[in-house]
């Protein structure tokens, strides 16, 4: 009897390697839609399904909602690809052969995320997560214009560093555990190494969490290890944008979360929350200040998700129910609202021909309604009401007052900053007298619309299983 | 109870006409106006209803943040503050129903303005922090909106920026304020704020907070810049609504933290917003006098305004802390009451210069004059607002300075030597302001409608249509009945001033004439309009009468004197910038370091003289310009480390490993 | 058992000191040979543990060091610094002497963690691990005090010759094989892209300063 | 009942003619003292009435750009400051309707008689009318702070702000008790000569026209409408002699309650009162010349400083700083 967990991840590893084969770029995207509309499917179907402990696979509060969100962004964008990457060929930016193994490193990079997200393994997450890595690599030196081969090879080394650092990190869990669980796969599996975590190492610990916060934090894109991050957006194609900032830094930080898990688990050990403050604050209000320069659109915005990202890992580190919550709201929040973006600037970028802030004008007259959605998701990144983010910045900063009074003050001056810097470009964007060529954009407006309405409803009303699923999270992560 | 459904169906409609506007084009746009106004006064009917009642309504409602919901409540400070902004936006919708849609950019404003009004009624009715700044974030975003709406014009484009940023700051204030209030816990609704008071460390911090946040959406001097810019942009009638009528839901803001979460209050709350609101009064009616532009003159007296009120909140909250309640009366007495005039005269001036702005094109006031023979009756409704925000009696404007001169005059009794120390001060600032306001829109009177024409478009003006006219008339009205009545509207306030500060004005009856209002007590002070207003009259009349009994009766037109010199040019007129040139002498070398110089040629050179005038800002030097160079020049420096080679991201990374591993080591 | 664990110490201390060789060379050759020398030393260290705590499928891991990393890179690259002409000097950030100083920091800060660590793992566990992480430490190293892509892939290789050795140090811990598996793919993956880079012509060195041309943000 | 209310009535009403009556007469001393004392021999005493009465009978000139504003001005000037004038308890303090308006309501009163004749001068749209109005709300905007502190200081001393109230207090207290009253006074007859246009603050004889103030507003009013408006600063002058009468020399004034007789005392202390005034306010105008227009700030900066001060001696002496 197969099961929703393996279907998961055996789909779209499946579908890689047919879609290798599918000749044609029509077939191809029309498979890769109807492939992630399955995953998302599978996806639903483990979130209806109670949870599951295995051997290799873990379903639990934490995770069901990261895996939902990561299927529906995967369907979504595929849906947004199937018809912006036609665009792309016309343009003749890309050959059919590309768009093939597009599709198909697509599907084995969802595929990889979704094993990050289930495994019960460090090992195995470890593997997932790197293999997704190495995937974008690739795909952000798509194009293979000299910027583009370049920001996949700074991409590569950080990675590739990250990735050692990482393992070393996961080897020093092992090692933690051995004490308690003895040798062999006890010590790497989550379930056993949480239930046991008070009997840990408490130094080997500290050790591996330093480790896995650089490793996994590199891909998570906090300053200073963020370098990679904006190129790789800038330079990728915009699908692959949205899914770098809505899913696979989710996912990096998931894995983060896991290891904090542990680590509050354990009173002898040091308490990562300062760390991770000074982390989050020092990504939130650098991001915030490196907005101002931008030049490049999805540039801007791919430093507008080191600032969120930044955001919740201050959240996490103050910690509490509250805070962690907040975060983990945040975080939803914010891959559903980022990838929207994404989206949106995709369209943009086909009706305007360029990526240069400076030749985007006047799109509200130009093209009304892409400039009131674009407009609207910008706002909502913004922490604007009536959107979901709205709601997680809102108890960020209470609840941090409430607790630090003057701490409160730096996270607040970064949001700040940022929303400057947001604002002008978007006045500067939708507003004024139209420049340029304006092209008819053939993309399908669907999955923005789609997401920018999810994020409404999570502004207005949080589904109650949602909320006890995060509260249960909230709880574990201490 | 029944109140708050209809209320929430008023809303609704105004939500929903908000979406389906935002949907149709042209001329079926039409349908937006005559919907707000009548949403309007429904929303206003139920809130008379409910502050002559007394009859309180909540409601909770399974939105909003998860486990805490979506609290409303109707209560008597809310339905006094939705009897004022209701008040305002009939006026606005009235006044929009006379737009030629042909020439109006309606689409960019008619879909935002039903929901401009809905948010600021929600602001009113939320009964926890977050329902609160929910709708109060949505009130600044769809005012944002509107302010761009001529997003063509790159000053629009400033002001909005500028708007929505000040905003956001004074919302993160404004969070942090309920954070305190909410405490670690997060017990956001109002309730579980009363029940538990915060200690007296966080009061002041939240107490700074919330005059951060409401200040900043007040205009309160240093965080008023954005509003002079962002009021005039937007057009007309909404810049009625947003000057009028949004500040005072700032007001309600700071009112509803200060007088009824915060708890008792501590003698020195009243310090910050006195002092502030003082600078403020002063401060602010010096930028509108020396102003050129109509509506930017308008706004600044609007930031004075408020100033105004603070002050009177202030004197509130230091007598409620010493228990004198009915002192504590007046002064909360005055601010309520000038929050309602305010939104009363200061529409009707917004909405006065749009009917300038629609006729001429113009605002700058060195363009206009003479527009009392082309467009007659808007002159006559303009006169009265500017005569009731002179505050000269016997209209509406006279009543809340009357009052808050009686509270003024009743600080020298409080305890504390800081604030009766304070109180001369303060009363001499009021009373400076109070005559600069005179000052000030004689000046617009005298320059816009007085006089003859400046320019072609001033002299081809013509009055604007009726429904417009119908809307500051009915302002008017307002201006000149509150005026009369004004005791009849503080007993009406009688349970909101219980509610706040536990003590009212004698009520009618106690005084010579039922209409007479009454400070304190009969024998201390009394202020009764419809006496004097009567013997003015009569006086008047009688004179009238005599004088023409008496008199020669023949009257000749003839050319103006003008001590002999009579020159048709209109030029030779004083301008609004030569009216200044006193005051400017006399308070803005200290104020704005204003200085004027004259290079006259020496004689036999044909070169004309020429006269300048500087004047320094500083305010926006200091608390604007330096932090906005501040933040770009960091991100100049910051932006470097986009342009690293890899291995130096790769050295960053290590020094990062390294630092934490060595924390690591030396901590055990 | 001591004798066993005296043996896989002395391999370890040995990789020490050829990561110090590393940092200490001057020209790539020897840089190169420097290297062969330690992942030959890490396939004796993975053998040796693979006999002694008898995991038979470490001897996968050990092949794969000394075949890849011991032969086949290290040749290659020898080629390609032949090809690309860069026989002489390294271009180093910083001199030698310093870079050795730093080097002994780093092994002094390895050891000081290490020790924090309570008692309850083996001594020789423990020792490994603080040999383990000052290898990382010093490739890392490595790979921030050279400016050429072929000594900075060395300096990942011997990081990851760390890894492996830390992660064969940890008793019983499995899918090292697995692991050391994915690792020789990516590192082959690092070596083919610095071949790609020169073989393509679209970079016409692979000094790393050159690789950025294009920075980021076009100015 | 009634017969009193009739009384009070008639007594009210008696007050307003009384002033109106008496404002020219109180003009005319002051220009005849200000003659003599330059050796003139000056125009006799009524010439005030016999001015007004030739204005009435002359035909009136409006300038063609005048608006309806201009010719209503004068009535609703001249009637605001006869209300005003006649709120001001001159020759007895309980009278029936002097309860309407306190110092605030006073000084506003005033204040709107002042905004209208402002307006007024600015609606022909010449040069003259513009420095006339403009200079006279600058000035105001001097004034009115020291007015408001010298309030303050009354209310302190006195706990009421309505005059009727002051003036119970001051004739019940034994006179001249404090120092904080005399600088209020000083205060006070600066503020008022300010208001009036007297000398040092503007000449009301001056028709130079780079030195008219409250002449350069009135400049296009001829005729009826002239009457009004001089009769109306007439009031004026009257006003605010009664109202430093009424607050510093209340003595002989009649209290709520007396009888006819009281009255008449009071009217005739009144009368003196005022008349001394007037000749003191001549002496004055002779003894000193006019200041250029930006010296007042100097000048009625000091009522702001003696004012001030009053305020923190009537602290003292009510002990406050317990």
């Amino acid at each position: 009897m197969i099961h929703a967990y393996q279907l998961v991840v055996l789909i779209p590893y499946a579908a890689a390697l047919i879609l290798v084969a599918v000749p044609g770029y029509r077939v191809g995207a029309t498979a890769n839609v109807i492939v992630s509309a399955a995953t998302f499917a599978a996806g639903l179907w483990l979130v209806a399904g109670e949870s599951i402990v295995g051997d290799y696979a873990i379903v639990d509060e934490f995770n069901i909602v990261f895996i939902a969100i990561n299927t529906l962004v995967g369907f979504t964008t595929a849906l947004f690809s199937a018809s912006y990457i036609g665009h792309e060929i016309e343009t003749g930016r890309l050959s059919p052969s590309f768009v093939r193994f597009y599709h198909a490193m697509f599907q084995a990079m969802m595929g990889s995320m979704n094993l990050a997200l289930i495994a019960n393994n460090i090992g195995v997450m470890w593997v997932g997560l790197e293999l997704a890595t190495l995937i974008t690599v690739v795909m952000v030196g798509l194009y293979r214009t000299p910027q583009a081969i370049e920001a996949a090879w700074k991409y590569f080394i950080l990675a590739s560093v990250g990735i050692s650092l990482a393992f070393f990190g996961t080897i020093l869990i092992y090692l933690a555990g051995q004490p308690a669980l003895g040798e062999g796969m006890p010590a790497m599996t989550w379930s056993l190494l949480q239930a046991a975590a008070a009997r840990m190492d408490p130094a080997i610990l500290d050790l591996a969490f330093i480790f896995l916060l650089i490793g996994y934090g590199t891909k998570v894109g906090l300053a200073p290890l963020h370098a990679w991050l904006p190129d790789a957006h800038a330079e990728g194609p915009t699908p692959i944008s949205a899914v770098l900032s809505g899913l696979l830094l989710n996912v990096a930080l998931y894995a983060l979360l896991r290891f904090k898990m542990l680590v509050a688990g354990q009173p002898a050990a040091l308490d990562p929350g300062p760390v991770m403050v000074v982390m989050g604050l020092v990504s939130l209000i650098f991001a915030a200040f490196m907005l101002y320069q931008r030049r490049d659109i999805k540039r801007l915005f791919a430093y507008s998700s080191i600032e969120h990202m930044g955001l919740i890992v201050f959240a996490f580190g103050m910690g509490g129910p509250l805070a962690n919550f907040a975060g983990l709201l945040h975080m939803a929040m914010h891959s559903l609202t980022k990838s929207g973006i994404f989206f949106a600037v995709g369209h943009i970028a086909q009706a305007k021909g360029t990526q240069r802030i400076a030749e985007i004008r006047g799109l509200s007259v130009t093209h009304p309604r892409l400039a009131v959605v674009f407009a609207l998701a910008v706002l909502a990144i913004c922490g604007m009401p009536p959107f979901g983010v709205f709601a997680s910045e809102f108890l960020i900063l209470t609840t941090t007052f409430a607790r630090e009074p003057w701490l409160a003050l730096l996270p607040a001056f970064g949001l700040l900053v940022g929303f400057g810097a947001l604002l002008m470009r978007l006045q500067g964007t939708i507003f004024g007298e139209p420049v340029g060529p304006a092209h008819r954009v053939e993309a399908s407006s669907v999955p923005m619309v789609l997401h920018l309405l999810l994020v409404l409803a999570a502004g207005i009303f949080l589904p109650p299983l949602l909320v006890a699923w995060f509260q249960r999270a909230a709880e574990l992560l201490g | 109870m029944p109140g708050l459904y209809v209320s929430g169906v008023a809303l609704g409609a105004l939500a929903i006409g908000a979406a389906m506007a935002s949907l149709v084009r042209g001329p079926a746009l039409a349908f937006v106006y005559p919907l707000s106004a009548l949403a309007a006064v429904v929303l206003g009917v139920v809130d008379l209803q409910v502050l002559l009642s007394g009859s309180e309504a909540a409601i909770r409602l399974p939105i909003g943040l998860p486990t805490i919901g979506f609290h409303l409540r109707l209560d008597t400070l809310s339905a006094f503050f939705g009897i004022v902004i209701n008040g305002g936006v009939v006026a606005a919708s009235l006044y929009g129903m006379g737009f030629d849609r042909a020439k109006e950019l309606t689409p960019r404003v008619e879909p935002l303005f039903p929901l401009f009004a809905a948010a600021m009624n929600l602001v009113l009715i939320a009964d926890d922090a977050y329902a609160f700044l929910f709708s109060w974030e949505l009130m600044s975003l769809a005012s944002w909106a509107l302010v761009v709406a001529r997003h063509t014009d790159p000053e629009c484009r400033r002001a909005a920026h500028l708007y929505l940023v000040m905003a956001a700051i004074g919302t993160v204030a404004l969070l942090f304020a309920f954070g305190g209030l909410a405490g670690p816990a997060g017990g956001y609704a109002f309730d579980t704020v009363r029940a538990h008071r915060p200690q007296p460390m966080v009061a002041a911090l939240v107490l700074t907070a919330a005059l951060v946040g409401c200040g900043s959406k007040g205009g309160l001097i240093p965080l008023h810049a954005w509003l002079p810019l962002a009021h005039p942009a937007a057009p007309s009638h909404v810049s009625a609504l947003m000057s009028g009528v949004m500040t005072k839901v700032a007001i309600y803001g700071f009112v509803r933290i200060a007088f009824d979460l915060l708890g008792p209050p501590d003698w020195w709350w009243a310090l910050p917003p006195i002092v502030l609101g003082a600078m403020t009064a002063v401060l602010g009616l010096l930028y509108a006098v020396l102003d050129r532009d109509l509506k930017r003159v308008l706004a600044y007296s609007t930031i004075e305004n408020i100033g105004v009120i603070f002050v009177a909140l202030g004197l509130a909250l230091a007598f409620s802390a010493n228990a004198q309640h009915e002192a504590a009366a007046v002064a909360m007495a005055a601010a309520l009451l000038h929050v309602l005039n305010h939104s009363w005269f200061k529409s009707l001036l917004f909405l006065g210069a749009g009917a300038i702005l629609h006729a001429t094109g113009r605002r700058d006031l060195d363009g206009l004059g003479g527009l009392i023979r082309r467009m007659p009756r808007t002159a006559a409704f303009f006169l009265v607002g500017a005569l009731a925000i002179s505050a000269l009696p016997p209209l509406n404007g006279f009543v809340s300075e009357w009052l808050l001169f009686q509270a003024v005059i009743a600080a020298p009794a409080l305890p504390q030597a800081a604030l009766h120390f304070a109180s001369p001060a303060i009363g001499a600032m009021l009373a400076l302001a109070a005559a600069l306001a005179a000052a000030c829109f004689v000046r617009v009177y005298g320059t816009a409608f007085l006089g003859r024409p400046r320019s072609a478009e001033a002299a081809g003006a013509h009055d604007v249509p009726l429904a417009q006219q119908a809307a500051m008339g009915g302002l008017a009205f307002l201006c000149i009945l509150g005026g009369l009545m004004g005791s009849v509207l503080a007993a009406a306030l009688a349970p909101v001033l219980h509610k706040l500060v536990g003590g009212a004005l004698p009520g009618p009856g106690s005084g010579p004439t039922p209409f007479s209002l009454i400070a304190f007590d009969p024998a201390r002070s009394i202020y009764d309009a419809p006496v004097i207003a009567l013997f003015v009259a009569i006086a008047s009349l009688t004179t009238l009468i005599v004088v023409h009994r008496l008199s020669e009766r023949r009257t000749r037109r003839g050319p103006a004197w003008d001590c002999g010199f009579p020159d048709p040019s209109p030029a030779t007129q004083y301008t609004a910038s030569s009216f200044a040139q006193p005051l400017r002498r006399v308070y803005g070398a200290a104020a704005f370091a204003a200085r004027e110089t004259v290079v006259m040629p020496p004689p036999g050179d044909i070169r004309p003289a020429r006269f300048s005038v500087v004047v320094v800002d500083h305010l926006w030097r200091v608390f604007y310009a330096a932090p906005g160079q501040a933040v770009l020049g960091l991100s100049e420096c910051l932006n470097v480390l986009q342009f690293l080679t890899i291995r130096r991201y790769l050295v960053l990374m290590f020094v990062t490993l390294v630092i934490l591993l060595s924390i690591a080591a030396v901590t055990t | 058992m001591s004798q066993a664990y005296e043996i896989s110490h002395l391999l370890a201390g040995v990789m020490l000191v050829t990561s110090f060789a590393l940092l200490y060379q001057e020209r790539v050759a020897a840089v190169l040979n420097a290297f062969a020398a330690q992942s030959i030393t890490l396939a004796l260290a993975v053998a040796w543990s693979a006999w002694s705590d008898n995991r038979p499928d470490l001897f996968i891991t050990a092949l794969i060091a000394l075949t890849l990393k011991g032969i086949v890179i290290p040749v290659a690259l020898h080629r390609t610094v032949a090809r690309l002409g860069i026989h002489r000097e390294v271009e180093k950030v910083v001199g030698v002497g310093v870079a050795l100083m730093v080097g002994l920091a780093l092994t002094g800060l390895a050891q000081a963690l290490v020790l924090k660590v309570a008692a309850g793992m083996a001594s020789h566990a423990r020792e490994e691990l603080a040999l383990a992480l000052a290898i990382i430490l010093l490739g890392f190293l490595m790979m921030i005090v050279r400016r050429n892509a072929v000594t900075q892939v060395v300096g990942f290789m011997s990081m990851e010759n760390g890894l492996i050795l830390a992660a064969t140090g940890a008793r019983g811990m499995p899918l090292v094989v697995e692991v050391s598996v994915a690792f020789s793919v990516l590192i082959s993956l690092f070596v083919f892209a610095v071949f790609v880079f020169r073989i393509r012509e679209r970079f016409d060195t692979v000094d790393l300063e050159a690789l950025d041309r294009m920075r980021g943000d076009r100015r | 009942m009634t017969h009193d209310l009739v009384v009070q009535f008639l007594a009210q009403g008696a007050q307003m003619t009384f002033v109106l009556l008496i404002a020219p007469l109180a003009v005319g001393v002051v220009r005849r003292v200000k003659a003599r004392l330059m050796r003139r021999q000056g125009p006799p005493l009524l010439q005030a009435y016999l001015d007004l009465a030739k204005l009435l009978r002359k035909e009136s000139v409006i300038a063609e750009s005048a608006s309806w504003l201009f010719r209503s001005a004068p009535y609703l000037i001249f009637a605001l400051t006869w209300v005003a004038a006649a709120l001001v308890p001159s020759f007895a303090s309980g009278l029936m309707f002097n309860w309407a308006a306190d110092v605030v309501a006073l000084v506003a009163l005033l204040g709107a008689a002042r905004a209208l004749l402002a307006l007024a001068g600015m609606d022909v749209g010449t040069s003259f009318g513009g420095i006339g109005s403009s200079r006279e709300m600058m000035i105001a905007t001097l004034a009115e702070p020291a007015m408001m502190l010298i309030v303050v200081t009354l209310a302190i001393a006195a706990g009421t702000t309505r005059l009727a109230g002051v003036a119970d207090f001051f004739i019940a207290e034994p006179f001249g008790v404090r120092v904080s009253l005399a600088l209020s006074l000083i205060s006070l007859v600066i503020v008022a000569l300010a208001e009036n246009a007297r000398i040092p603050v503007d000449n009301p004889t001056t028709h130079l026209e780079l030195t008219m103030v409250h002449e350069a507003m009135v400049l296009e009013y001829s005729g009826r409408h002239l009457a009004l408006i001089e009769a109306a600063s007439h009031l004026k002058l009257v006003l605010y002699l009664s109202l430093l009468i009424c607050l510093f020399a209340p003595f002989g004034m009649a209290p709520a309650t007396a009888g006819l007789s009281g009255w008449a005392i009071g009217l005739a202390a009144w009368i003196a009162k005022l008349l001394a005034g007037a000749v003191l306010l001549g002496v004055w105008e002779v003894s000193i010349a006019k200041m250029r227009v930006f010296r007042l700030p100097d000048f009625v900066g000091v009522a702001f400083v003696f004012g001030f001060i009053a305020i923190l001696l009537a602290f003292l002496t009510r002990g406050v700083f317990a």
